[in-house]
């Protein structure tokens, strides 16, 4: 047999003593590492195969398996790593590009975590959220501030169409088909009862979930996957996907082996065939062309929806915002690149982009300059991973914040990232039936509610703490945040002191 | 009444349930000493099917054919629970026979098991409902 | 409203729990020749087996009848029925009148004429407790047990007092043991298990001549014995119902709410005649469930509700030195057997429906086939080869499977 | 150390306002006796009075409080003055030398009139043309600083306690429909004489108690219409967003009021259903204008007064009311001292504007 490149990365740690062979690890691998050896009468494991997902962890009755990750190790130095070696082995041996799934595992800073949060002391109150009134209620979408008066000199109360959600925070997009129905009734449900909005990502919407329109959000993407009138006016908004930050400048690619029954029918593409959609919209090639495509989508729901539209934080990116706020669009959805994604070429994950926090900065001080901040709200993704991350992006500017690897972690995702390989343990990301009935969405929309309310519970602590009781008094209240450890550049970029001034 | 209910659209077929039940009705008070190296008598079974599998255990029937055919008269109702006393029963199975769920079974030792929701070891709380990773199995009023 | 219900085995014990669903108030009087607090009789083999004792056998608690505001007169035997004036004459004199009675009076050994058996002092019936105890005593450990009769309580008889003596023989006219309940294939391997606990057989054949310590066989062989038990078979009781006017046809008449054809007079168990269902035939089904669903159906309807009985079938548990056998109604049909090493299973279909099974060995979950039989499920609605392979659930449709475990409503 | 404008200095104070509802005169010295009482809640490094119909003589004219740091200040200022206004009178005000108050600026008041040419060529109404002149002097004119500009008002400020400061200006000579006073406890500052309040543009005076939470999110958004925020104080802030609403987008005060501290949706919600569009528009269309954490604020305006809590009342304030007049403070004290028998005397609700107007507005 061929040379084996690639040692195992993790080892299976089986506690004899415990294990009591009910072979439920060996039923619930569905990459088939454990089997039961009749000869040997034991549980016995084949750790090549381990992606490191704890299903069988998780569901061990006797609590009698580890994982833990290989010592096995390459003579690295500080400029080999073993992923670096790895990789190249891969690709000397495939000849053909890396793919990778979920959110750069790349140590590149983390601002959320050099941020502080301020709170009152003395001169002014802080306020106890569980006495007094403390408001999450949000309204996305183009705010008007031209006053009109009736004949009766009422005020003319009509608005651009608007978005009401009771918590800062939305589920981001994730296509049928890249994860599974049972994840997105969660997702669906979920919104529902937290008064939110999930997104239906580019894979369209099954016909089983028109009935949560009032909470979706329906995606156009550069492959028009399962876009049909319907669909536009099934959902609650529509978003324009440009671009998404763990792969900025390319397109989406969902394996045929995904792309099956409900899956091929909703995305309305023949059963096997791979998903792919290009890299740019071939109907838009510049900001002109954007501006016709928000309009024609308009038009095509009688002006009655919000579009949005969804970019990756590259390096122009505020111009490329102070446009799209001009083009009609009523929010701009801003995915930074620590974001996560169910297949990326690894390269382009780990190196296009940059992080959320800069950009959610520098668009929202760039259209506050060019005084059209409240021609769009602004949705920012891409890696908020708590309630702190939440608050702070709301300081630096954001109106709301997208999350999905949070999401699914609520779901049970153990960021394994082998999305690609459709074999998810989890019931998550893939489209075998047998997984897929492993998320009951009975279970997964109910934490999923439980993870938000207890984000909001957080939030309202710590705006209490800032003496606010209205979130709109946070956003882009800057001067509640510090920076810590951070260049004078930096903290210029992100228009706040540093701690301690 | 409360009754075990099975969603065999979520049964995952892991059989976790036949162990929780195993280690419950036990009496021991670890899973490992009461189930390592020994074959189980749960009493609720899997069936496994293609891409279907569901757990079975005593409906607890209102017109309790077990019950009304046992000719020791050690199966009985109470409470809505049908139960059995071990001590009374012979073991000539005809309970087996009657039952259409195929929910009562025999012992090596020879008087027959069921499920009795778990009233002895932890009433309201039968470990098969408790310890199912995915509510296949539910214990509700319908 | 009085009820009066004689006898105090399954088919009463039935009516006394029937009435309570209905009416928790009305005395009901019940009279019993035999002394004892109601008990299991098919326990009695299991009694003298040592499976079992006379506390734990008893088919109900012993605050049975206070819990259930039951008069019991135990001890006291019914002579006749006047169902005119409605009351029941004991044969101590005692008069009970009734508003609803129901006759639970079993069956009695019956004994065919066979010369000399006058003559055999060690002679005994096997069918209520005082026979068992009887039995008991005049088993020694160098006995010679003869039995005539290889039926269900000939067989019960041996496995259970076999430890309590030094040979046995059983013989039967038939050429096989069990053959009501079995097949000759069925039987051949009860048998050799019953062979292999030194019990000897005769079958197709029959004592000529009794003297007092031996039996000469139509075949010419002698056969010496200390102790006789005969289990040739039973005839109801249907006298009381006969001294009351009611239809007898070997077995009390009733319909499917257990009424005779006397108004208010009821009838239950072994002394009736039911509709199995398997065979479309009238017979008696002298089988404890088969009383106790009657008992409850007589009960019911005595109290005015009514709960018909149309599901009465020949269903027979047990077992052998622990081989066991589970069988069901008719075996005309088509079969479809399944033989290995001591287990044996013949499943016999008619009309798309399964009418009827032999399991030996491995009984598991046969209630499920029970079930088939019992609703005459037509068998093109569910996977025939599944439920052939082994009784499971799996064979049904999801939807029926829904309403059987789901709680979904039919 | 950093004066307002280079830092945000956070300040408890006192605030105190009394007007007449028939316009009747009242002396500037009532007012100062009124804040004095309160004397315990300043620090003496600020204090501070706006007073309308003080200058009926000059009633059409913009009146400009101006101090200079220096004469080369003063010099730049009136020549941008010349080259955009038609100035009729300029005279530096009269003070009195006082123990209590040092290091004073120079005072200048310049009663004014844009130029006509000026005015058509920017294009603008008059106000807005006047406003951005006071914005352009206060944040491009180093050393100058423009404190009063509205007409037939005046705000007069200084470092030290009100009552010094009262004295020090005079106000005994003058007489106003309406009165508002502060005095100021700032945690730490250098005393600049621009940081003292009342703050005021145009004829809007704003005089504050209470430090809000919500201020870079209220400053970054109305410095989206032109606004130059230089001082960071709440005073500022507010009095522009104010501005903002009423004078150039035309909300009422109500209006105003249901923005600067709206209802909470809890309330909105139980409303009308007409008045609840009205609600729930105003605080979508202007969310960011919300003002949270504590504020007591007094809004003199031509022709009346309004009065303003923070929606949770997390600063004091009383109103009493005497036949024609009404007094507002921060403690009851301070308007006994001035009608120690009043008619009515209660407490407005958190978020519940009191408007009192006032015929000595009329022209």
């Amino acid at each position: 047999m061929a040379i084996n490149f690639f040692p195992a990365e993790y080892e299976v740690i089986r506690n004899a003593d415990r294990c009591i062979a009910c072979r439920v690890c060996e039923r619930q691998c569905a990459n088939e590492v454990h089997h039961y050896d009749a000869d040997l009468q034991k549980m016995i494991s084949d750790e090549t195969k381990c992606v490191c997902c704890h299903r069988c962890v998780s569901l061990c009755p006797t609590r009698a398996l580890k994982i833990v990750k290989s010592d096995n190790t390459f003579k690295e130095n500080a400029n080999w790593q073993a992923q670096t070696i790895t990789e190249v082995y891969r690709q000397a041996g495939s000849g053909g590009v890396l793919l990778s799934s979920m959110g750069t595992p790349k140590g590149y800073p983390v601002y959320w975590d050099k941020l502080l949060i301020n709170a009152s002391q003395v001169t002014n109150p802080s306020i106890d959220p569980l006495r007094e009134p403390m408001e999450t209620r949000i309204f996305l979408g183009r705010k008007n501030d031209q006053i009109r008066r009736d004949s009766r000199g009422n005020l003319i109360t009509d608005v651009p169409p608007q978005l009401q959600l009771n918590v800062p925070i939305l589920f981001s997009a994730m296509s049928y088909g890249s994860i599974s129905y049972n994840a997105h009734e969660s997702l669906a449900r979920a919104a529902q009862a937290l008064g939110t909005l999930y997104n239906t990502g580019e894979g369209g919407l099954h016909e089983d979930f028109y009935k949560y329109g009032a909470n979706t959000i329906v995606q156009v993407a550069s492959g028009r996957f399962g876009v049909h009138k319907d669909y536009l006016q099934a959902g609650a908004a529509i978003e324009i996907k440009m671009g998404q930050g763990a792969k900025p400048g390319i397109g989406g690619h969902l394996p045929g082996a995904k792309i099956v029954g409900d899956v091929s029918r909703t995305r309305m593409i023949p059963e096997g065939s791979d998903a792919i959609s290009p890299a740019p919209h071939h109907d838009i090639y510049s900001i002109e062309d954007l501006h016709q495509l928000v309009h024609s989508l308009k038009e095509a729901t009688h002006y009655q929806k919000p579009v949005i539209v969804k970019i990756a934080a590259v390096h122009n990116v505020a111009a490329i915002a102070s446009g799209i706020a001009r083009s009609g669009a009523d929010i701009i959805a801003i995915d930074g690149f620590r974001g996560g994604t169910g297949a990326a070429p690894t390269r382009i994950r780990d190196n296009v982009g940059i992080p959320i926090e800069l950009a959610l900065a520098a668009v929202d001080q760039r259209l506050r300059e060019e005084g059209i901040r409240n021609n769009v709200s602004l949705i920012v993704g891409g890696s908020i991973r708590s309630s702190a991350d939440v608050v702070k992006a709301i300081c630096l500017g954001a109106d709301a914040v997208y999350i999905a690897t949070a999401a699914l972690l609520a779901l049970g995702c153990h960021l394994c990232r082998t999305c690609q390989a459709g074999k998810c343990n989890w019931g998550i990301a893939t489209q075998r039936p047998e997984l897929v009935k492993r998320l009951n969405p009975e279970i997964g929309y109910q934490r999923l509610v439980n993870l938000v309310t207890a984000w909001n519970h957080e939030i309202m602590e710590m705006m209490g703490g800032m003496g606010i009781n209205s979130i709109e008094s946070m956003r882009g209240n800057r001067l509640m945040l510090r920076g810590i450890g951070l260049t004078d550049r930096e903290l210029a970029i992100l228009g706040v002191k540093h701690a301690g001034e | 009444m409360k009754r075990i209910y099975v969603e065999e659209k979520w049964c995952l077929g892991c059989h976790l349930c036949e162990y929780n039940c195993a280690f419950a009705n036990s009496g021991m008070d670890d899973m490992v000493k009461a189930l390592k190296d020994k074959p189980i008598r749960p009493r609720i079974q899997i069936e496994e099917g293609k891409g279907v599998n569901f757990a079975v255990s005593c409906r607890h029937c209102d017109e309790p054919l077990c019950v009304k055919a046992c000719i020791s008269g050690a199966l009985s109702k109470k409470d809505g629970v049908i139960v059995c006393d071990r001590d009374q029963c012979v073991g000539c199975y005809t309970c087996i026979l009657v039952c259409p769920y195929g929910c009562i079974l025999p012992t090596e030792e020879g008087p027959v098991q069921k499920c009795e929701l778990c009233m002895n070891s932890r009433p309201g709380k039968p470990a098969c409902v408790e310890g199912c990773p995915n509510r296949a199995i539910v214990y509700e009023e319908r | 409203m009085k009820y009066v219900i004689i006898g105090n085995s399954a088919a009463a014990i039935g009516a006394v729990e029937g009435i309570r669903q209905i009416d928790a108030a009305s005395p009901i009087v019940l009279i019993s020749k035999e002394p004892h607090h109601t008990y299991s009789r098919p326990l009695i083999s299991y009694l003298l087996w040592g499976k079992t004792d006379e506390r734990r056998m008893k088919y109900r608690p012993d605050d049975f009848y206070e819990v259930n505001h039951v008069q019991a007169l135990l001890g006291r035997a019914a002579a006749s029925v006047d169902a005119k004036t409605r009351v029941v004459i004991l044969e101590d004199g005692g008069r009970i009148p009734y508003d609803k009675l129901l006759l639970a009076t079993g069956s009695t050994p019956f004994v065919p004429p066979m010369a000399g058996l006058e003559k055999v002092k060690r002679r005994h019936a096997f069918l209520t407790l005082d026979d068992a105890k009887a039995l008991e005593r005049d088993l020694t450990s160098d006995s010679r047990v003869l039995i005539v009769g290889a039926g269900l309580i000939g067989m019960k008889c041996a496995e259970g007092i076999r430890h309590l003596c030094k040979e046995m023989t059983i013989v039967d006219l038939a050429p096989r043991v069990l053959p009501a309940v079995l097949d000759e294939t069925g039987s051949a391997i009860v048998q050799k298990q019953m062979e292999a606990q030194g019990i000897s057989f005769r079958l197709a054949d029959s004592v000529a001549e009794f003297t007092e310590d031996t039996a000469t066989l139509k075949s010419g062989e002698v056969i010496p014995f200390d102790v006789l038990v005969l289990a040739v078979g039973v005839r109801p009781n249907t006298a009381l119902a006969e001294s009351a006017g009611c239809e007898v046809r070997h077995g009390i008449v009733t319909d499917q709410n257990q009424r005779t054809t006397v108004p208010d007079l009821y009838a239950a168990g072994d002394c009736t005649l039911s509709h199995d269902l398997t065979s479309g035939q009238d017979k008696i089904l002298a089988l404890l469930p088969n009383a106790y669903l009657q008992g409850e159906t007589a009960g019911i309807s005595m109290a005015g509700g009514a709960h018909p009985y149309d599901k009465a079938m020949p269903v027979n548990a047990g077992g052998f030195f622990g081989l066991h056998i589970a069988t069901c109604g008719d075996l005309n049909g088509e079969s479809f057997i399944t033989q290995s090493e001591n287990s044996y299973k013949r499943l016999v279909v008619r009309d798309n429906r399964l009418v009827g099974f032999i399991l030996i060995g491995d009984i598991a979950r046969a209630g499920i086939y029970t079930s088939l039989v019992r609703e005459q499920t037509p068998l093109n609605t569910l996977d025939f080869d599944l439920i052939r392979e082994k009784p499971q659930l799996m064979a049904f449709g999801s939807a029926a499977r829904a309403q059987k475990l789901g709680g979904a409503k039919a | 150390m950093q004066r307002e404008g280079q830092i945000r200095i956070p300040a408890g104070c006192s605030i105190s306002g009394v007007i007449s509802r028939s316009g009747q005169g009242i002396c500037g010295s009532e007012i100062v006796r009124s804040i004095a009482t309160m004397h315990d809640r300043s620090n003496g490094l600020g204090g501070g009075f706006a007073g309308y119909g003080i200058y009926p003589q000059y009633k059409d004219y913009y009146a400009f409080h101006i101090f200079y740091d220096d004469t080369a200040a003063r010099k730049a200022c009136e020549d941008f003055l010349e080259e955009h206004f038609d100035i009729v009178n300029l005279s530096k005000i009269p003070t009195r030398k006082i123990p209590a108050i040092t290091s004073e600026p120079m005072i200048w008041r310049y009663f004014v009139r844009p130029l006509h040419t000026k005015l058509e060529s920017s294009q603008l109404d008059e106000q807005e043309f006047t406003s951005q002149c006071v914005i352009r002097i206060n944040s491009g004119i180093e050393g100058a600083f423009v404190f009063s500009s509205g007409k037939n008002m005046g705000v007069f400020k200084a470092v030290g306690y009100p009552e010094d400061v009262g004295e020090f200006y005079r106000l005994e000579e003058y007489e106003g429909y309406c009165w508002t006073a502060h005095g100021r406890y700032p945690t730490n500052t250098p005393g600049w004489w621009g940081g003292a309040h009342p703050f005021a543009l145009l004829d809007l005076s704003v005089v504050h108690n209470g430090e809000i939470s919500s201020y870079d999110a209220n400053r970054r958004w109305i410095e989206m219409y032109g606004y130059k925020c230089t001082l960071l104080t709440d005073t500022e802030v507010i009095t522009y967003i104010i501005d903002f609403l009423v004078r150039k987008k035309k909300l009422t005060l109500e209006e105003t009021a249901s923005v600067i501290a709206a209802p909470f949706w809890s309330t909105i919600d139980r409303m009308p259903e007409e008045q609840k569009k009205q609600l729930t528009y105003l605080r979508g269309m202007f969310a960011s204008l919300l003002i949270t954490g504590p504020f007591s604020i007094l809004v003199g305006f031509t022709g009346g007064l309004m009065a303003l809590n923070d929606r949770l009342k997390l600063r004091s304030m009383v109103i009493g009311e005497k036949g024609d007049r009404v007094y507002i403070s921060s403690e009851e004290c301070a308007i006994r001292v001035l009608e120690p028998e009043l008619d009515k005397l209660w407490s407005p609700k958190g978020g519940q504007p009191v408007i009192i107007t006032s015929k000595g507005g009329e022209a």
